[in-house]
């Protein structure tokens, strides 16, 4: 059997003298034509494992380890120089998102011919030729136009393309590819793992770093699980991901969204009883209505662009709405003129059944407490000076609470509903954690008692364990309080698991709505078919219950 | 999408123990600064405790003498100690500068908020009438208001204040532009706060927080300004121990007499220095709390 | 950075010798003793000599303190002026350093015996830089340039205008083709004026070409065109005015060292405002010749085997302080004596300037003829004194910064000095501050009070402007200039002449018998009765005498001083290898 | 860049030049001196009222203010800025003879700046603490210096004591030298500043890593892609460094005795000698408005940041 590709024994890796190893003693191998994929949350210490392989680590970090060869030939004793031969001859490196792995300000094309030029490639006019055959390898239309142009001036596709055709410019034997479609819309994340894939065949050895198990179930041959440094489970995917033999294991599978109809539990945390206060009779009436919204946008080249055209769909009261669609699709727009945040071009929204989007501000202005909002990065939407406490008591309006201690007795009783410790409460919001955060915004949106709150991409931002409990406690205030959502994400897996019915939008247009059932079962629409079919559900049978 | 490696990354840290951010490592140069900083202020507060020299006292056979054991920093041309001149030259040179600063900020902080929170035609308005000021060299219209007013201890204040108002009311529009438009305040609008509650809570100690650093900053820039006036021999006028009229008063014993020119000097780049790195530390300090 | 004064304009003339100069003739060799020292103690020109035949060739770069405000000595007349116009301007006639004086551009002259009517015989075969030719019409056209109010030009009116009748110029002229008899320019004056050729031979009466003249005072001031040794090439505002060399330059005056063209090809005259700046050029390669060190150079200046020092003390009123006599406090005499016990002159003087000047009360400059050496007790250092007198002036209580009050009023005077470092400079600033605290000593509040130039100017002859009054100064040859100092006629008649405003007919009276007498052992006891009467009123505080002094690098052989102003004549200038 | 927002943007730059003339005809308005007196040769001088009346005609002082104004404006667009009160030249011409050695010196010393700034950075940016420290504290210093106080220390050290280079510049590149230098230090401080928090951050970035991925050395990845992020902020802020260094320009003048504008604006204020005041300023307003715009324009392609910047 010819000599592994690479083969690693014991690697541990510390930064700076006496604290905790990032690596804590990890060992693997991979051999040519195999993709080997490791999987963790953030913090996990995958990325620092694969890059060590690279000499590239981190500044200070301590590497050590019994064995670390690539083709047999040890790289442990290396210097600078000798890691300059390795790097983009040996191995290929691939970052997460190409708009800054690529340097924005040189053309596309000197961007991969610099590889070339390092590893003196022929002459200038040879290297050329090699980024047009490379850029159409990888399948990026209009090659001599794309190489002269700058990377912002791709789409997000082709530009990521390119920053593989940097990686893979000297057929590296190894190739590393770090969250590589993390930054990338469903449906242009499967034509890159489709290229990488068609790379693994063609004999060269793949090492995938991702959060994003459905990503590694579609390519990867092996999977190895990290976390807090260690490599607790590693093996085919198949076992892996259907028989996990490590509980971690297990609870990452449980936490992933899109396996799990709504209703089911993602996460093994319980709600504290509710303030009985706050329970509200479920009725069928309509809460929110919208009808043929259109909102149009002047770019700063003065061009007009329709961000949302004739959208129209209703929230009952306890009804869960979800909005999908990938970046552009005029989600957002939609949320904002839902909350009357954007005033309408055209079209009407109506709330509690009386008119919302054509009533003055200063009308508006005491019917906002029926409809709070939740942002993806909570963290912009607080005060940068104030105290979480101080956060949820600015929310709690006086019209309920007008004395002063009731209000702020009334915000630490939402803080503790949402699952917040006593020490949490007179922090920053800086100093807690991505799940402590989306906490605190969920009791600022309670605080108004509203009968609907918008998230916008409220879990997109958190690691699949946190997500996990956010999301349910979200589906507990709803059952609790009679709680409508107008769910917005990207995610279809997230929608999925939350949604009573769905609206699937694409560049300011409703494609397709309906109930999640009929959505997930049976799609109707050639683009909806197409997102679903980039959602890897479909592939090994979850242990806990399939699709409804 | 991007951010959630790196907010993951966050969270990995904050989750471990979540504390206050360690303490940014004290170096010498801000304690150094610190207490420079503050003798200054003190020759300024009492000047007498630090001399018991007058300013004023000429002794005409002591003229011209090197740094010695009984006159620190040496005579001027007058016999008059110089040691005792800077530490009486300090209350002018920081009236003006922190008087110049104080005053370019209130202009800086009204132009400012008028063209932020303003409609989009005072804002046109305000920003073009900025751009006009700012097209003029500073040094101009420092030199116009004195010919106008005649030199002195507040046309100074005005001459400079007026070169640095429109640097930092432009900046003072960017930072309320930008706060206007933070997630918070839109989330303060759709919990039904009202413009003016927004405004008072949110957008006016947001956008200051930046101007404490120019503030800080702008002190020391002031304080150069001056002494290039009285250099140009349109500021004070001696005998007033003024920092900048000791150095033109200096400048033809430059190769003979070296500590007329260069005690006054040092005095003035260990303000502008000391006021500096105390500036960039406390923008640290901010950025790093409230990032 | 001593800088001479500028803008003598306002000055009223000063005649150069004693009134009947033609009377005193046979008795010149006493006088002539007495006035060796008039026209300054120039001690001998630049090294000469030594090192061997003069050369021809090369150029030098002059540096000069200010820069004129035009280049047409014939308007407005302050000091830059005449220094740089003696390079390309001729005059009629040269002085001497003993006061006599030869031809220049008049080859001889004739005085009526009445000394009224002076006669011209001007030199033959002179062309005018611009080609035309020199002759007697052109010469009257410059007098009737000079006399026209229109040109602006104080000093010139002010030295003829009182003496001017009418003037004629006939016989040979090429311009009409005439040859009758030489080119001869005749000058009627209403009364004799016997310093009339010595003030002619100033460079503010050089001879300019009529045809340039014409072209209008904005465009003369920026090149005029004279017969000098040099042409003025080009005049850069700010930086330097360039000069080359006239080469067929045939009208050198008869105490020239040499006739003839110039040796320099070219002189860059530029304006080194800066006194360090302008020592260390001529220290390094940025200059050949400076105007004015700075005193602070004066050893180093010493120090340097390389450089020459040539010095030229004025004679006439040493520069100093005048006390406004019609405005409080300086009304009552007591007041002004104790202000000038209490200045501590002496020592201000010697530590302002390092030793470089020694301190002159006046009323006279120490090389002006007829001074009365033994009234420096009147101006000495003496604070008990000064306490004395202001206690006895009723100056009883003191305020709380310690100066006297009396009836509630204190005992204040406000001094004004130019704020434009070429009028005053730092050394002055310093000066007037050693006073101000010397003052305080005797509880006398002097507040200084810097102002634009051009207000300082007009405070000269606007006596609500000041009570007391610096840079007070008066180059003129003659003592006779305390005629214009101090007499009730010069108040009225030419006002910004008599600094301190005196009008005292004990002192008017001796005045008028000096023009008159024609005795020297009478002109000497009138002169000490006056000078006596001067001291006695407190009326001026002299400092020190204003000196034109020459730095050059010891290759630059043969520059030399003339007595008239003191200007530097570069025409006989040349270049040592 | 559309041709509408090239269009705007010099809409733009006509706009703040016709404001920046009419802020200076405000203030010549305001001043207290009578343009006459000044013209008749200052306080000096006592004019007969006749005089006054005669020049007041001749210079339309007497006509209503607009109607000078409007003049005023119609002689900018000719180009006539007017004759000097005290100099009796036309103010461009003044303007025409000073203007070589002051701008010399500014592009001098605006080159030397960038050059001294990205050598500190380049050799101290992102490199071990103490080296670091080092950088930036060298730039904290020479962004403090006073002009007129570093100019001297140069002039006694090179001028005087060392004969290194001459003590009064006769045109030729050594006299350019030390003033030059004295403009160029205190701004290469402040650029150093900006250019190396950029750098620094440059080098963190994803894209330096992936370079180091090609196997490019340190050096290289310095070299070709951070320093060329680092300078961009600076470069954007090279129109308001014209700017300023105009300013400091008339102070080094002084210093060195040099000759240029900034000397000439500075007599020109002194003795309110308005219509040169108005025509340097107005010249000056004109450089530092064209090189911001010409900056905005030239990047706008690069980089998308500054176009949002730019904004």
């Amino acid at each position: 059997m010819t000599a592994p590709l690479v083969r690693v024994e014991d690697l541990t890796v510390a930064f700076g003298a006496g604290n905790e190893p990032v690596v804590g003693g990890v060992s693997f191998e991979v051999a040519p034509g195999e993709c080997f994929a490791i999987v963790g949350e953030s913090g996990s210490g995958k990325s620092v494992t694969a890059r060590t392989l690279l000499g590239l680590a981190g500044a200070g970090a301590r590497v050590d380890a019994t064995t670390l060869e690539l083709h047999g030939k040890s790289v442990l004793g290396n210097r600078d120089r000798d890691w300059r031969q390795i790097r983009g001859r040996e191995i290929g490196f691939v970052l997460q998102d190409a708009l800054v792995s690529l340097d924005p300000l040189r053309t596309v094309g000197r961007e991969i011919a610099e590889t070339l030029r390092l590893h003196r490639y022929g002459s200038r006019s040879k290297r050329r030729e090699r980024v047009l055959e490379l850029l159409t390898s990888v399948g990026v239309p209009e090659p001599e136009l794309r190489a002269r142009q700058l990377p912002h001036e791709l789409s997000g596709g082709q530009r990521q393309r390119a920053l593989i055709a940097s990686a893979i410019a000297l057929d590296p034997p190894l190739l590393i590819a770090d969250e590589p479609t993390t930054a990338l819309d469903v449906t242009i994340q499967a034509q890159i793992l489709d290229l990488l894939a068609a790379m693994k065949d063609r004999g060269s050895g793949l090492i995938l770093i991702s959060h994003d198990l459905s990503v590694v179930s579609r390519l990867a041959d092996r999977v190895a699980v990290m976390r807090d440094g260690l490599l607790v489970e590693q093996g085919p995917v198949a076992d892996v991901l259907t028989a996990p033999s490590h509980p971690y294991t297990r609870t990452l599978l449980d936490a992933i969204p899109a396996a799990h109809r709504k209703g089911t539990r993602l996460s093994a945390t319980a709600l504290p009883p509710t303030d009985p206060a706050l329970i509200r009779p479920p009725s069928d009436d309509l809460l929110l209505e919208a009808n043929n919204l259109v909102k149009r946008f002047r770019g700063p080249d003065g061009v007009e662009r329709t961000a949302v055209a004739d959208v129209s769909f209703s929230i009952g009261v306890g009804e869960t709405l979800g909005i999908v669609g990938e970046s552009g699709s005029g989600k957002t727009t939609t949320a904002q003129l839902a909350l009357a945040l954007l005033e309408p071009d055209e079209g009407t929204v109506q709330l509690g059944g009386t008119v919302w989007s054509e009533a003055t501000e200063a009308a508006r202005r005491p019917r906002r407490r029926q409809i709070s909002v939740i942002y993806q990065d909570p963290l912009g939407s607080f005060d940068p000076r104030w105290t979480v406490r101080r956060i949820v008591e600015d929310a709690v309006p006086a019209e309920l609470y007008p004395d002063g201690a009731a209000r702020r007795q009334r915000a630490a009783r939402l803080l503790v509903d949402v699952g917040l410790a006593e020490e949490h409460l007179d922090r920053r919001p800086l100093l807690l954690s991505g799940g402590q955060r989306q906490r605190v915004a969920i009791a600022r949106a309670l605080a108004p008692e509203p009968s609907l709150i918008v998230c916008d991409e409220p879990v997109s931002a958190l690691d699949v364990t946190i997500q996990a409990q956010v999301l349910d406690l979200l589906a507990d205030l709803q059952e609790r309080l009679g709680l409508s959502y107008l769910f917005i994400s990207h995610d279809l897996g997230v929608i999925h698991h939350v949604a009573d019915r769905v609206l699937v939008m694409r560049e300011g247009r409703v494609v397709e709505t309906g109930t999640a059932a009929e959505i997930f079962g049976a799609p109707r629409d050639p683009y909806t078919r197409q997102l679903l079919a980039s959602l890897p559900l479909a592939e090994p049978e979850p242990v806990s219950g399939g699709p409804a | 999408m991007t951010v959630n490696v790196a907010e993951g990354l966050v969270t990995r840290t904050a989750l471990a123990a979540p504390k206050a951010k360690s303490g940014i490592a004290f170096r010498p140069a801000v304690w150094l600064s610190a207490v420079f900083l503050l003798l200054v202020v003190a020759w300024a507060v009492v000047p007498d405790a630090f001399t018991s020299e007058s300013p004023f006292d000429t002794d005409v056979d002591a003229a011209i003498q090197a740094p010695s054991l009984q006159y620190w920093f040496g005579t001027d041309a007058s016999g008059r100690d110089i040691y005792t001149r800077v530490v009486f030259g300090a209350r002018s040179s920081l009236l003006i500068g922190v008087g110049a600063t104080a005053l370019a900020l209130v202009a800086a902080i009204l132009f400012g908020f008028a063209a932020g929170l303003g409609g989009r035609l005072t804002d046109g308005a305000v920003s073009r009438f900025l751009e006009v000021v700012l097209a003029l060299p500073g040094l101009l219209l420092a030199l116009i208001f004195i010919a106008m007013l005649g030199p002195g201890v507040a046309t100074e204040i005005l001459a400079v204040a007026i070169g640095s108002a429109a640097g930092y009311a432009w900046m003072v529009r960017g930072q309320v532009i930008a706060v206007r438009n933070s997630g918070y305040v839109h989330a303060a609008t759709a919990l039904g706060h009202t413009r003016s509650r927004i405004i008072v809570r949110h957008v006016f100690p947001n956008a200051m927080r930046p101007l404490v650093v120019l503030a800080t900053m702008g002190v020391g820039q002031s304080i150069v300004w001056a002494s290039s006036l009285s250099f140009l021999g349109l500021g004070v006028a001696p005998p007033a121990p003024e920092w900048g009229a000791m150095l033109d008063a200096g400048r033809d014993f430059v190769s003979t007499a070296w500590w007329l020119e260069l005690f006054p000097g040092l005095a003035i780049v260990g303000c502008t220095l000391a006021v500096t790195v105390l500036g960039r530390h406390l923008q640290q300090r901010i950025e790093g709390r409230l990032a | 950075m001593l800088i001479d004064r500028p803008k003598d304009q306002q000055r009223m003339p000063a005649s150069r010798k004693p009134l009947n100069r033609a009377l005193l003739l046979p008795l010149v060799s006493a006088v002539a003793l007495v006035l060796a020292g008039c026209g300054g103690g120039s001690n001998g020109t630049s090294a000469s000599g030594a090192a061997g035949p003069p050369v021809s060739g090369g150029s030098i770069v002059y540096g000069a303190d200010r820069e004129p405000t035009c280049l047409d000595p014939h308007s407005l007349g302050d000091m830059p002026q005449t220094y740089i116009a003696r390079q390309y301007l001729d005059s009629l006639v040269s002085e001497r350093p003993d006061g006599t004086v030869v031809p220049w551009l008049a080859d001889s002259w004739t005085t009526s015996p009445d000394g009224l009517t002076y006669t011209f015989k001007i030199k033959q075969g002179v062309r005018f830089h611009d080609g035309t030719p020199l002759d007697a019409a052109a010469v009257k056209a410059n007098f009737d340039q000079m006399l026209d109010p229109a040109t602006q030009s104080l000093t010139d009116t002010g030295y003829l205008r009182p003496y001017y009748e009418s003037s004629r110029a006939y016989g040979a002229s090429e311009a009409t083709g005439e040859n009758t008899g030489p080119s001869t320019f005749e000058l009627k004056l209403k009364s004799p004026y016997s310093a009339l050729l010595p003030v002619l031979s100033q460079a503010f009466f050089g001879i300019e070409s009529p045809k340039a003249m014409a072209r209008g005072l904005a465009v003369n001031c920026q090149s005029p065109v004279g017969t000098g040794p040099f042409v003025v090439k080009q005049w850069i505002h700010g930086q330097s005015i360039e000069l080359d060399r006239n080469a067929d330059y045939n009208s050198a005056p008869a105490d020239a060292k040499h006739q003839g063209p110039a040796y320099l090809e070219h002189v860059s005259w530029k304006f080194l405002e800066d006194g360090s700046v302008r020592f260390g050029a001529v220290q390094g390669e940025g200059a050949d010749i400076i105007f004015n060190p700075p005193p602070q150079q004066s050893a180093a200046l010493k120090a340097d085997p390389n450089l020459v020092l040539q010095e030229f003390t004025h004679t006439g009123l040493p520069n100093g302080i005048a006390l406004n006599t019609t405005r409080f406090p300086f009304t009552d005499t007591t007041v002004r004596q104790a202000f000038i016990h209490g200045a501590n002159a002496e020592a201000s003087v010697k530590s302002a300037y390092l030793g470089v000047f020694n301190w002159e009360p006046g009323p006279l400059t120490s090389t002006t003829p007829f001074l009365d050496k033994d009234l420096r007790d009147f101006y000495g250092h003496d604070p008990e004194k000064a306490n004395q007198l202001l206690d006895s002036a009723g100056w009883t209580q003191r305020d709380a910064d310690g100066f006297r009050t009396k009836d509630g009023k204190q005992l204040a005077a406000t001094f004004v000095y130019s704020s434009d470092p070429g009028d005053t400079p730092p050394a002055d600033v310093t000066l007037y501050q050693d006073i101000q605290a010397a003052e305080k000593e005797i509880g006398f509040n002097v507040i200084l009070k810097p102002i634009p130039q051009d207000q300082y100017y007009a405070a000269f002859t606007d006596k609500d402007s000041y009570d007391g009054l610096t840079g007070a100064y008066w180059n003129s040859p003659t003592p006779l200039v305390l005629t214009l100092l101090y007499s009730t006629d010069s108040m009225n008649l030419a006002p910004g002449n008599n600094m301190a405003w005196v009008s005292n007919p004990a002192i008017d009276a001796p005045l008028k018998q000096i023009a008159a007498a024609s005795d020297v052992e009478q002109q000497k006891h009138l002169y000490d009765q006056v000078q006596q009467l001067v001291a006695q009123n407190a009326y001026h505080l002299g400092l020190y005498p204003q000196t034109t002094r020459l730095v050059s690098k010891k290759h630059l052989q043969d520059v030399w001083i003339e007595p008239s102003e003191g200007e530097p004549v570069l025409h006989d200038a040349w270049l040592a290898k | 860049m559309t041709a509408r927002r090239v269009l705007a943007r010099l809409a733009g730059v006509v706009g703040v030049l016709w404001g920046a003339a009419t802020l200076t005809f405000i203030i010549e308005q305001l001043m207290p001196t009578d343009p006459a007196q000044t013209i008749l040769g200052g306080a000096g001088s006592k004019p007969t009222p006749e005089q006054l009346a005669a020049v007041r005609v001749q210079y339309g002082f007497d006509q209503p203010v607009l109607l000078q104004y409007l003049r005023y404006l119609g002689g900018i667009l000719r180009g006539d800025l007017g004759t000097s009160y005290i100099r009796k030249q036309p103010v461009a011409e003044i303007i025409g003879q000073q203007l070589g050695s002051t701008l010399t010196l500014t592009a001098t010393a605006l080159v030397g700046a960038w050059i001294i700034a990205v050598v500190v950075t380049l050799l101290t940016a992102h490199r071990s603490r103490a080296l670091a420290a080092l950088g930036s504290g060298l730039e904290t210093l020479l962004a403090a210096l006073p002009q007129y106080w570093l100019g001297i220390v140069l002039l006694v050290v090179f001028a005087f004591t060392l004969h290194w280079l001459p003590v009064v510049g006769d045109g030729g590149p050594e006299g350019l030298v030390l003033p030059a230098l004295t403009l160029a230090l205190p701004l290469a401080g402040f650029l150093g500043q900006v250019t190396r928090d950029e750098f620094s951050s440059a080098m963190e970035q994803p894209f330096a890593v992936s370079a180091r991925a090609r196997g490019m050395s340190d050096f290289g990845v310095r070299w070709r892609h951070a320093l060329r992020h680092a300078v961009l902020p600076g470069l954007t802020l090279s129109g308001w460094a014209l700017g300023s260094l105009f300013s400091t320009a008339v102070i080094v003048e002084a210093v060195f005795v040099r000759p240029g504008l900034g000397r000439v604006l500075v007599d020109a204020v002194t003795s309110q000698d308005m219509p040169v005041v108005v025509g340097v300023t107005l010249f000056v307003a004109t450089i530092y408005v064209v090189a911001n715009l010409l900056v905005n324009l030239a990047f706008g392609r690069i980089d998308p940041r500054l176009r949002s910047a730019a904004h």
